[in-house]
This record gives C-alpha cells, sequence and structure tokens, in this order.
C-alpha cells in the first residue's frame, strides 16, 4: 500500500467510529449535555460582553427543540450555539488586538 | 434592518404585510361604475382597487395619454420607501384633478387632489412605496386625462440583522 | 396639546404658498406590531383648505400616503393676513383643524 | 582603576540620559494623545473626499450623495422632527411636580450647551452624556428616569441640540489619566469587530462612507453624532444616540450593551471629540 493509503485507512476508521454513536437517535441525556456545553460558552462570550444575536437565537431553538422533546434538532441545535459562541469569543480574543490594524494614525 | 427585539414594527412586517394583504386584495369589487373626479365624494372604491389601470378608470372613468407637458418629480432611488418625495407641475390649464398612483403598491391610488379654479396645477407630498415601482401622476386637464411616469426603486435599508 | 396640523402659507404677488405637515400615524393596516397583532388602518381621507369662505385645494388621501403626511401647494385669490382654514378627517371619523393667517 | 570605573559609570549614565530624553518623543506616541489622534482622523476625512466641505461633514450620508441630499433639502422644508422639537421645547419648560424644571439642572440653562457633551467627569471618573445628564435630572427631582431609545428622550435632546445649532462640537479632554483611557476605550471600541458580520464601526463609517448597504447611503464617521437625535425614516421615528448604538449592533449580529454602557458612553466621547470643530447640526433627518 502507499503510505498515503496507510495514512488515510486509519483516518478512515476513526472517521467511521466517530460516527457509530451517532447512528442511534439522540436522547435526552445527549440533549442535556450538548445544551450545558453550549450554555457554558454563551455565558463565557457574554462576560466578555461580545455575544452574538444568532448564538441567543440558535440556543433557544435548542431549548424549544429539546422542550419538544425533539432531541435530534435540540443537540444539533445547541452544537451550533456552542459553535458559535466560541467563534464569538475567538472574535473578542483576536479583536484586543487586530483593532489596532484598522486604527486611522 | 432592526431586530425582531425592537420596540417599533420593522421595515420586514411591513413589506410582510403588504405581500400579504396584496392576495386579499385581489378579490375585491368587480370593476366599479365610472365615476367623475369632480364631485366631492370620498373616491372609496378607487382607493380600494389594486390594480392602477382599474383605479384611474374608477377615479376618472377614462383612460389617459401620456403627456410631456406635466413634470414628476420622484426619486431615482428612494432614500426610504416609508417616505417618498414625489412632486408634480403641469403647463396644461384648466386643471382640475391631479392624483398619484403607486403600481406595484397594494393598493394603487395613493393620492387625489381636487383644484378648483385658482389653485396653481401644481402639488408637493410624500408617499409610500412597498417596493421598487413605477410612480404615476395623472392630470385631469379641460376634461382629458394626461400621464406622466417614474420608475423609483425601493429596497430595505442596513446590513443584517 | 398643540393642533396636529402644522402650517406655514407665504403670499407673494397673489399667489400664496401652503405648506403643511400634520401629525398623524396614517397607518395602513397592513403592519403588525412587536407583539404580531395587525395594527388597523388609520389614515386622513380628506383634508380641505379653505380661504375666504370658498375651498381652494382638498386632498383625497389613501393608505399610501407617509406618517405625519406634507403637502405643498399654492392658489391665487388671497392676500397676506387672509385667513386660511385647513380641517381634515380620518377613516375613523376623528378630525382636527386650524386656521393660520397667510404671511 | 577607580577613577576607570567612575569614568564608564558616568557615561554610562551619560548615555541613559540620552536616551531617555530621546525615548519620551518614541513613546510619546503610542501613548494616547487625542489632539494628535483627532488631526489624523480629520485629516484621512478631507484627504479621501476633497470635495466635500469640512463642515458639510456633519450631513452623514447627504454629504455623500447628491441625488440623496436634494430628497433631504426637500424634506428639510418641513422636517418630520419639528413635532419633536415642539415636544421637546414644552417638556423642556414644565417643570418637575418639586416646581424645579430641566434648566435648573444645566449650565446656562441647558440653552445652546449641547456642543460641550458628553464631557468628562472628574468626580465620577467617567463620561457623562446629555442623554445620562437629562435622566440624572429627573432622578434627582423626584421623576421616573425616560428610556433612552423612546421619544422623550428624543425630544429633549432634540430641543437642547437645536439650541446649539451651528455652534462648533467643543468637547475637553482634562488633563486626568482616566479621561484619556475613556478616550482610548471609546477609540478601541470604534475600531473593534463584533457580531457575527464581524465589523467594526469603522468597517462601514471608515472604509466605505459614501459606498450603500442596500438602499441607504453610509455616513462618513466624521462629524457623525454631530446631527443627533435624528427623525429616521426607516423608524418613522426619532432615535437617540442610544438607539442608534443598539440598532448598529443589532445589524451586525452583535447582542447589543444596555444603553449608557461604559462602552457607548466612551464612544460617544471619542466620536464627539474627533468632531471637534464642526457644527452641531441636529436635530437632523435621516434615511
Amino acid at each position: 500500500m502507499s503510505a498515503a493509503m496507510k495514512r488515510s485507512l486509519p483516518l478512515a476508521m476513526l472517521l467511521a467510529l466517530s460516527l457509530a454513536p451517532a447512528a442511534r437517535a439522540a436522547n435526552e441525556a445527549d440533549y442535556k449535555a450538548a445544551y450545558a456545553a453550549a450554555e457554558a460558552a454563551s455565558k463565557e462570550a457574554a462576560g466578555m460582553r461580545n455575544q452574538w444575536t444568532t448564538t441567543v437565537a440558535t440556543l433557544a431553538a435548542a431549548k424549544k427543540a429539546g422542550d419538544g422533546g425533539d432531541f435530534d434538532g435540540a443537540v444539533t441545535a445547541a452544537k451550533e450555539a456552542e459553535a458559535l459562541a466560541k467563534a464569538s469569543i475567538v472574535q473578542a480574543t483576536t479583536e484586543k488586538e487586530a483593532w489596532k490594524a484598522m486604527e486611522i494614525r | 434592518m432592526t431586530t425582531t427585539t425592537g420596540p417599533h414594527p420593522t421595515r420586514r412586517l411591513i413589506l410582510q404585510g403588504a405581500v400579504s394583504v396584496a392576495l386579499i386584495g385581489l378579490g375585491n369589487l368587480p370593476f366599479a361604475p365610472a365615476l367623475a373626479a369632480a364631485n366631492d365624494k370620498y373616491p372609496d372604491e378607487a382607493f380600494k382597487l389594486k390594480n392602477e389601470a382599474e383605479a384611474i378608470k374608477a377615479l376618472y372613468g377614462k383612460t389617459p395619454e401620456p403627456s410631456d407637458k406635466i413634470k414628476l418629480d420622484a426619486p431615482e432611488i428612494a432614500e426610504n420607501g416609508a417616505v417618498v418625495p414625489v412632486s408634480v407641475t403641469t403647463t396644461l390649464d384648466k386643471v382640475t384633478s391631479i392624483s398619484f398612483f403607486v403600481a406595484e403598491n397594494p393598493n394603487a391610488l395613493a393620492a387625489s387632489y381636487r383644484f378648483p379654479d385658482g389653485a396653481i396645477p401644481a402639488v408637493a407630498n410624500r408617499l409610500k412605496m412597498a417596493k421598487t415601482s413605477s410612480v404615476t401622476a395623472i392630470v385631469e386637464a379641460d376634461g382629458k386625462l394626461y400621464s406622466a411616469t417614474k420608475d423609483v426603486k425601493v429596497t430595505v435599508g442596513g446590513c443584517g440583522g | 396639546m398643540a393642533s396636529s396640523i402644522r402650517v406655514r402659507a407665504t403670499s407673494k404677488d397673489d399667489i400664496t404658498e401652503v405648506q403643511t405637515l400634520i401629525q398623524h400615524p396614517m397607518d395602513t393596516g397592513l403592519v403588525k406590531d412587536a407583539k404580531g397583532e395587525t395594527i388597523p388602518a388609520h389614515y386622513i381621507q380628506e383634508l380641505k383648505f379653505e380661504c375666504n369662505g370658498k375651498e381652494v385645494f382638498v386632498a383625497n388621501w389613501g393608505t399610501a400616503v407617509a406618517k405625519d403626511p406634507y403637502v405643498k401647494f399654492s392658489f391665487k385669490g388671497a392676500k397676506k393676513g387672509d385667513d386660511l382654514k385647513i380641517s381634515w378627517t380620518d377613516n375613523k371619523g376623528t378630525s382636527d383643524e386650524t386656521t393660520a393667517k397667510i404671511a | 582603576m577607580k577613577l576607570r570605573i567612575l569614568l564608564l559609570l558616568g557615561s554610562a549614565c551619560a548615555a541613559l540620559v540620552a536616551f531617555a530624553l530621546a525615548s519620551p518623543r518614541v513613546i510619546a506616541a503610542d501613548t494616547v494623545d487625542p489632539a494628535t489622534d483627532a488631526k489624523a482622523f480629520q485629516n484621512f476625512f478631507f484627504q479621501k473626499f476633497p470635495g466635500v466641505k469640512h463642515e458639510d461633514f456633519v450631513n452623514g450620508p447627504y454629504s455623500m450623495n447628491e441625488d440623496m441630499k436634494r430628497q433631504w433639502l426637500e424634506k428639510e422644508e418641513f422636517p418630520p422632527y419639528e413635532f419633536a422639537l415642539d415636544a421637546g421645547k414644552e417638556m423642556f419648560a414644565t417643570p418637575f411636580k418639586n416646581g424645579k424644571t430641566y434648566a435648573d439642572c444645566f449650565p446656562n440653562g441647558g440653552i445652546g450647551i449641547r456642543q460641550n457633551y458628553p464631557y468628562f467627569d472628574s468626580k465620577e471618573g467617567k463620561v457623562v452624556t446629555l442623554e445620562l445628564a437629562l435622566n440624572r435630572c429627573r432622578e434627582a427631582n423626584g421623576e421616573a428616569p425616560y428610556s433612552y431609545v423612546k421619544d422623550e428622550m428624543a425630544s429633549l435632546t432634540a430641543y437642547m441640540a437645536f439650541t446649539s445649532r451651528g455652534k462648533k462640537m467643543d468637547i475637553k479632554i482634562p488633563d486626568d489619566p482616566r479621561a484619556r483611557e475613556a478616550f482610548e476605550n471609546g477609540k478601541r471600541y470604534f475600531y473593534t469587530r463584533r457580531g457575527q458580520l464581524n465589523f467594526s464601526c469603522a468597517s462601514c463609517h471608515v472604509q466605505s462612507p459614501g459606498e450603500r448597504i442596500r438602499a441607504e447611503v453610509l455616513a462618513p464617521a466624521l462629524g457623525i453624532l454631530n446631527a443627533m437625535p435624528i427623525y429616521r425614516s426607516e423608524w418613522s421615528g426619532m432615535g437617540t444616540i442610544s438607539r442608534r448604538f443598539i440598532t448598529c449592533n443589532s445589524q451586525t449580529r452583535a447582542v447589543p450593551l444596555e444603553p449608557q454602557a461604559d462602552e457607548y458612553r466612551d464612544v460617544e466621547y471619542f466620536l464627539s471629540y474627533v468632531a471637534n470643530g464642526l457644527p452641531i447640526s441636529g436635530p437632523g433627518a435621516r434615511p
């Protein structure tokens, strides 16, 4: 097998493994865990006074789906909200210095 | 674009509203009887019609012909659909009525003015436009109808929300 | 409360120019408020200008006239100091009127 | 031996002193010097738009686009903020329950002073804006404060702005490190990207004034608060500085801070200071 093939094999297997658990429907525990992570990230973003409106909206959508028993939808929304919150945190930290680039001197 | 959390109705709601009623508007009055504009009654039926040609017929009972003696002044791009300054002057004489029509509005007829003798045939006002549309001024002079039309672009403002 | 009608009437050699701004919501009946309820249509239908006992200009408005509506026109046959009576009624039957001196 | 060491020490000190003298100029350039910042800020716009008269920058989008300027001038004949102006004048004269009026809270009875707001309050160690001062006046006289984004506040600031029309913006930064820090904090806020759209105030009002975002033409940042409060056709109503900051945040999908948060007070301080010398033109009408 060529080197590339050797390297991509383990990768493929890893990918397959990570997909395996998602195959079955998410249950309430998955939703609670995903929502808690998203909420923590969102609180951190708010603490940095750099929250995004889309984070708040997606988190609310996750809760609504979760309350309605649609755990699959709720988990996806919670994951998305977490990603948004994390992005806003990265934005806040990078901008601490990056703003100077735009300053009129 | 203001957010939905804003206390005031936002542009988006106005636009959605406008579209929904356009459908209702279609099913209203069959062709209204011809009415001379000069009478004093408020031309309620004409204001309710969606279609411009029908509204002109309902208000004046005649069809207009374009005239270059009418100077219609309206912006090329409206600063904002909520407040569009539109004005008209004309060199036609014996003018008894001037009306403004916005074809794409839920109701085409926007405003109609009566000119008793002594009134100078010109008027300026501020109209609302639901979206990009032609704006037409109709002038009734010496019993005949003349028109001038201009296209005005309208979009919402702002970057996101 | 001051009248809802602001008017500026200036006359120059027999032509009087009139500008009017009226405080009125001019609701179209197509807009929903923040809670999602439709705000009912509420708009001025007729605006009349009378001078020396004669109608000099009449406006019939629909829902497409802007909020706090404004209109400008001119007419002949009046002079400085004459009284110009302005009155409007809306689709709910409420009305207001005022009289202004031509400057 | 000792002599050589002394000589060595002496020359080292001389070198140090020389370096110390030279460095302040270098260091100064990095520390906050509002005056130089303001000059650079103004020159950026004067060079970017040579055709625009300096005092015209306060007319926002209308200094950037002839067609819109015509629509604006037509509206200015009988501007839609007339009612807010009259309401503000009436409110300003109406005494509180305890008989006092706004005039008792402000220098010169509140007339013709808008160009000095916001100012740095050394007792409080923070920037105080006109909207904040008005609400503090109400509370000091036993009245409930007004919302910072609603019509009453807009009417009051409209009247106060009107009494200062034409006067040059005149914001002072006292020799107080906290004041300079507030100015710097305002500048930082102005240039910091936020919201999912990742825009800063500068992305629109420095990089692309005169260009369109859909129907609207962007105003230059220079003098952008001189016309406040504004009647916006978009809102078909009056808007205070607080309302404008909050809606701008929302448009970039950033959750707004509470009105009169420190960041807003400081960015107002920054934007007003760099507009020193330009006339007050409020209340204004905007798209």
